[in-house]
Formats: structure tokens, C-alpha cells, sequence
């Protein structure tokens, strides 16, 4: 139960919105959920910067699934978020292959001399990393769940890269 | 995936016009830019006005696209909105690519 | 538990959607609700009539809340969508005073001779009647909780003014 | 609430600029109605074309209008949404008033 400190819904003392969405694990099915989620009740109430912080981060971590975890097959995405006072906390699970080693890649940016030798992928897990904090991946039986907080503040974009398992 | 190119002077100015450049879309996008830069100018810029998002797929696409034109040929970026410039700055690929406010003009500043 | 029967969001076979909002109940914050719902992926995949028909519902159950459970002070609603298949079911909470003898009003039309007498109000029920199924009031303690199933078809908008307890 | 109102012919056409006469809305839209209909023509036609939205307190303050232009002038309606006609439709108030799909021009067909 990774969020047992967001306000319960039933609590009273103020706004919380709670989104569930279970989807295929395709692309085309993460752009249309992130797209409607951006004008839905859920994010619409926070600033425009932070709902394209959330775009980022949401995408990243969903299009992974859709890339990693069920690489050659087909399966569902749930995404949870709950929004209180700004603060988005996000749940997102899959039954596709685990983590390698069940923990999360580091995420680290590569150093490059050339040009030509720039990657063109690897910046998912970075970028997660870098705009969330409190992450955390479980798996549950044929479970993954990732779970974490959006960061819109970047003042620790740098430490990201170095404070990982 | 909809872009509009156009030679101005010594640059070719390639439009994206779709909201996303994303997992969804890369491919597609890698595709078009090949298509429009077969015979392009020694620079190329990328006006990315329209893009509203971009993700590291979209990210992965605009590297592709800028090694493709190597050796010779430049690519550069203008028009960025907020959610794409902090996807380049958090990468630091803001510091491998040029990047214009808007596209530049072929008179005034042809930098 | 009025919704043993929508799909569990972890039981997979398709696409599940699930909104909660709790906010202060006031016209505006109503108002805010749906117009964020409206474009929100719980309710962006239904068709565009639908979307009409929720709105329809929901701001009229809401507003009622506003207007009466809450008469002369303050609290919160919360509202919950389900949507899988396009069927939408909805559990709006409040803890404002009780429906009148604890059952739901007749929501009947009246029927008058002269334009000078036409009733300015009073409709709200029966929209809801009319554009809903199983439609249930309950009182735990000093919560009051509606459930129903949104209901497009109108088919039965004759039957919703008799067929009432 | 921002209302337009034009007097053509023996018609005074009011269209409402809002996307919604709903509960928070609804106190405003009679205040203004009431204000500019005060010397109006004996035919009041509201033009619905723009809003997406009524709620049964914004079909309360309709209703409120056309008992206010009685006795001796009339309220029609024109141009209601598929929503708004819904409500309308389901209420039996599509009886009560002339509806017409647009507002009548008043040299073609002033019925
Ligand atoms: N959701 C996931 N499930 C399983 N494996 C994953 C998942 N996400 C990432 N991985 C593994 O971690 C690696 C790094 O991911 P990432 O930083 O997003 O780069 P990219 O996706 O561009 O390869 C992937 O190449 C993959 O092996
Ligand atoms: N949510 C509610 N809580 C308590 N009482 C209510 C509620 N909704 C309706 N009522 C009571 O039922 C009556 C009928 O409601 P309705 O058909 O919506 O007409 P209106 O709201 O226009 O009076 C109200 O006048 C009120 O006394």
C-alpha cells in the first residue's frame, strides 16, 4: 500500500481527485489516455508547467511498458493518480516481463565525444528519475507496480543521475 | 505525421505540424525527415512551433534525424514550447543541437 | 457496496475507467467538475450525446446537493465515475442533511393549464429518473450516498414518472 | 453573463454568449434578460446557438423570462444544442415554446 499518506477521499477538508484508467498496453492507447488526462478534472487544477512535467514522466514509464515489459505480447496498463493540493501521486502496474534484476535501470546520461555516438534512447528512465521522487518498483506475483510522487521542481535534476541503486 | 518543408537561402526550414512527437509517432517522423532532407541545404532547421510534447522516443527521433545529415550537414532546432525545451534541457541535448526562439530569418540574422 | 457488479480495475479483459473528485459544493465548484469531466478519459471515450446525458445527471444531482442538502452551510460532495463498455455508473456522497423521509423525491412533471403558472423548478428529479437506472438513495450515519447507472436510452422516459417509490 | 441583443423588425433577437445557463449562472442570466428585454418588441427570440449547456435551473430562469414578458409578449427560442434540446425535449417545455433551428430572418420568413 505505497500511499497510505494521500488523503483519503472520504477524509473532508478539502479538493481530492483520484483517476483510474486500465488500458491495452499499445502506444496509440497511452497517447489518447495521456491526452484526455491532460484535460480532465485530475490535472486540470494544477499549474501548466506540472501537467507537462506529469505528460513526461507518465509517458516515459508507460511507453516503457508498452516497449519492455510486453515486448512481443500484448497486455494492460492501470494508472492511478491522486491529486490533493497539487501533489500528484501516481500507481502504475503492468503483467509484463519484470524489471531487469527486479530493480529499476539507473537511468544514468551517457557521456559522448562524438556526435555520431550520441544515443538516440536511454533518456526514459532519466527522466523519471529526474521529475519524481519516493519511486518505488515492486513486483507481485506477475505484478509490477511502480509507484511515485511528480517533482516538478528540477533542483535536484543533477543529483538524479548519481543518487541510484 | 504532417510537416512542411521550405528552402529559405542556404537553410531548409522543416514545419512539424502535429501536436506529438511521440512513442506513437517517432518512426513515422524519422521516416518524413529523411523523405524532405534527401537533397536539403547544408542547415537544416527543425521549427518545432506546433509540438506541444515530446517524449524520449520523440527525443531519440530528432538525434536520429541530426546523424543522418552527418557528415556536412547541420540540424537545428527553433520554436521550442515549454514541455519540449525541458525535455532537451533535463537530457542536455539543449547544448548538442543549436536552438533558435524562432525560426531565423533568412535576411535579417542568417547567423 | 452498490457496484459489486463493475469490473474490477485489476481483473483485466479491457479498458476500465475510474474518476473521484471531492470539492467544496458550491454552483462553481459543480460547474468546474463537469466541465473538466466532460474532456476528462473517463468520460472522452463515451459518445458525444452521452457526455450529454452525464452532464445532465450529474449537475443536477449535484446542484441539488448545493442547493438543498447543504441549505445555509458548507461541506464537500464527492463524486465517482465507473465507465467500462461506454456504461457509466456514478456514487455521488454528501454529508448534508437527509432526503426528505429518507427516500427520494417523486420527480414527477406538473401538469398545468396557464403559461402564468408553469413551474420555474422542480425538474431536477425527474431528469434524473428519466435519464438513469438503478437509481438507489442510502443514509449510513450522516452520509447520504446516491448510486445509479447512467441511462442514454430514453426509451423509458414515460415509465421514470410513475414507476416510483 | 454576456448577452447580445438586436432589435430586428418587430423581433428583438437575443443571443446569449455563454457555453452554459446552469446553477451558477442562472440568477445572472434572468437579471439580464429582465434588462434588456425592458422596452422590448413584442416578440423576444433567445438565441441558444452558443451554449452547450442547460441545466434544470437554467431551464427554471427560461422559463422565468417568459413569464416575465407576460402578459402580451412572447419568448421563442432558437438554435439549441443537442443537449439543450434534450432538456427541453425530456421536460415537455419543447410545448411550451416556438422553437426555431435558427433565428427567423426577419425579411424571409417572419412567421
Ligand atoms: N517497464 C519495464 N519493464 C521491463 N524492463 C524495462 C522496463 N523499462 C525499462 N526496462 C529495461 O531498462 C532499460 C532502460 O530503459 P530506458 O532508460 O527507458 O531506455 P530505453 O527505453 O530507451 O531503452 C531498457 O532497455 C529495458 O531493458
Ligand atoms: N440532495 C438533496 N438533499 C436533500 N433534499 C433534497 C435533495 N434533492 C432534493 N431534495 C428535496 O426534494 C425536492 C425536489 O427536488 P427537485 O426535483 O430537484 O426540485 P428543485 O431542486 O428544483 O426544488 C427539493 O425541493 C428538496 O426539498
Amino acid at each position: 500500500m505505497p500511499f497510505e499518506s494521500t488523503p483519503s477521499p472520504d477524509a473532508g477538508g478539502g479538493r481530492v481527485f483520484i483517476v483510474h484508467l486500465c488500458f491495452p498496453a499499445t502506444f496509440g492507447s497511452v497517447r489518447e489516455a495521456l491526452e484526455n488526462l491532460m484535460s480532465g478534472p485530475v490535472l486540470a487544477t494544477i499549474p501548466e508547467a506540472d501537467r507537462g512535467t506529469a505528460q513526461i514522466v507518465l509517458a516515459e514509464a508507460m511507453n516503457n511498458i508498452v516497449e519492455h515489459a510486453y515486448v512481443g505480447t500484448s497486455g494492460e496498463i492501470t494508472l492511478t493518480l491522486w491529486q490533493a493540493g497539487g501533489e500528484v501521486a501516481c500507481r502504475i502496474t503492468d503483467r509484463g516481463l519484470a524489471m531487469p534484476d527486479e530493480t529499476l535501470p539507473a537511468g544514468r546520461l551517457a557521456t559522448v565525444d562524438a556526435l555520431a555516438d550520441l544515443p538516440e534512447g536511454g533518456f526514459g528512465w532519466f527522466l523519471i528519475r529526474t521529475l519524481s521522487r519516493d519511486l518505488r518498483y515492486a513486483r507481485y506475483g506477475t505484478l509490477n507496480e511502480l509507484t511515485f510522487v511528480l517533482n516538478p521542481d528540477q533542483s535536484g535534476a543533477n543529483d538524479a543521475t548519481v543518487s541510484i541503486a | 505525421m504532417k510537416v512542411n518543408s521550405e528552402t529559405m537561402g542556404d537553410m531548409l526550414v522543416v514545419r512539424v505540424e502535429e501536436p506529438r512527437i511521440d512513442a506513437a509517432g517517432a518512426i513515422q517522423f524519422k521516416e518524413r525527415m529523411r523523405e524532405v532532407t534527401v537533397d536539403a541545404a547544408p542547415r537544416v532547421v527543425l521549427d518545432l512551433s506546433c509540438v506541444n510534447f515530446l517524449d524520449s522516443s520523440g527525443l531519440g527521433a530528432v538525434v536520429a534525424v541530426m546523424k543522418l545529415l552527418l557528415p556536412g550537414r547541420k540540424l537545428e532546432l527553433a520554436g521550442l514550447t515549454p514541455t519540449v525545451e525541458k525535455v532537451f534541457r533535463l537530457t542536455r541535448m539543449d547544448s548538442v543541437f543549436k536552438i533558435h526562439p524562432a525560426v531565423p530569418g533568412v535576411l535579417r540574422d542568417a547567423v
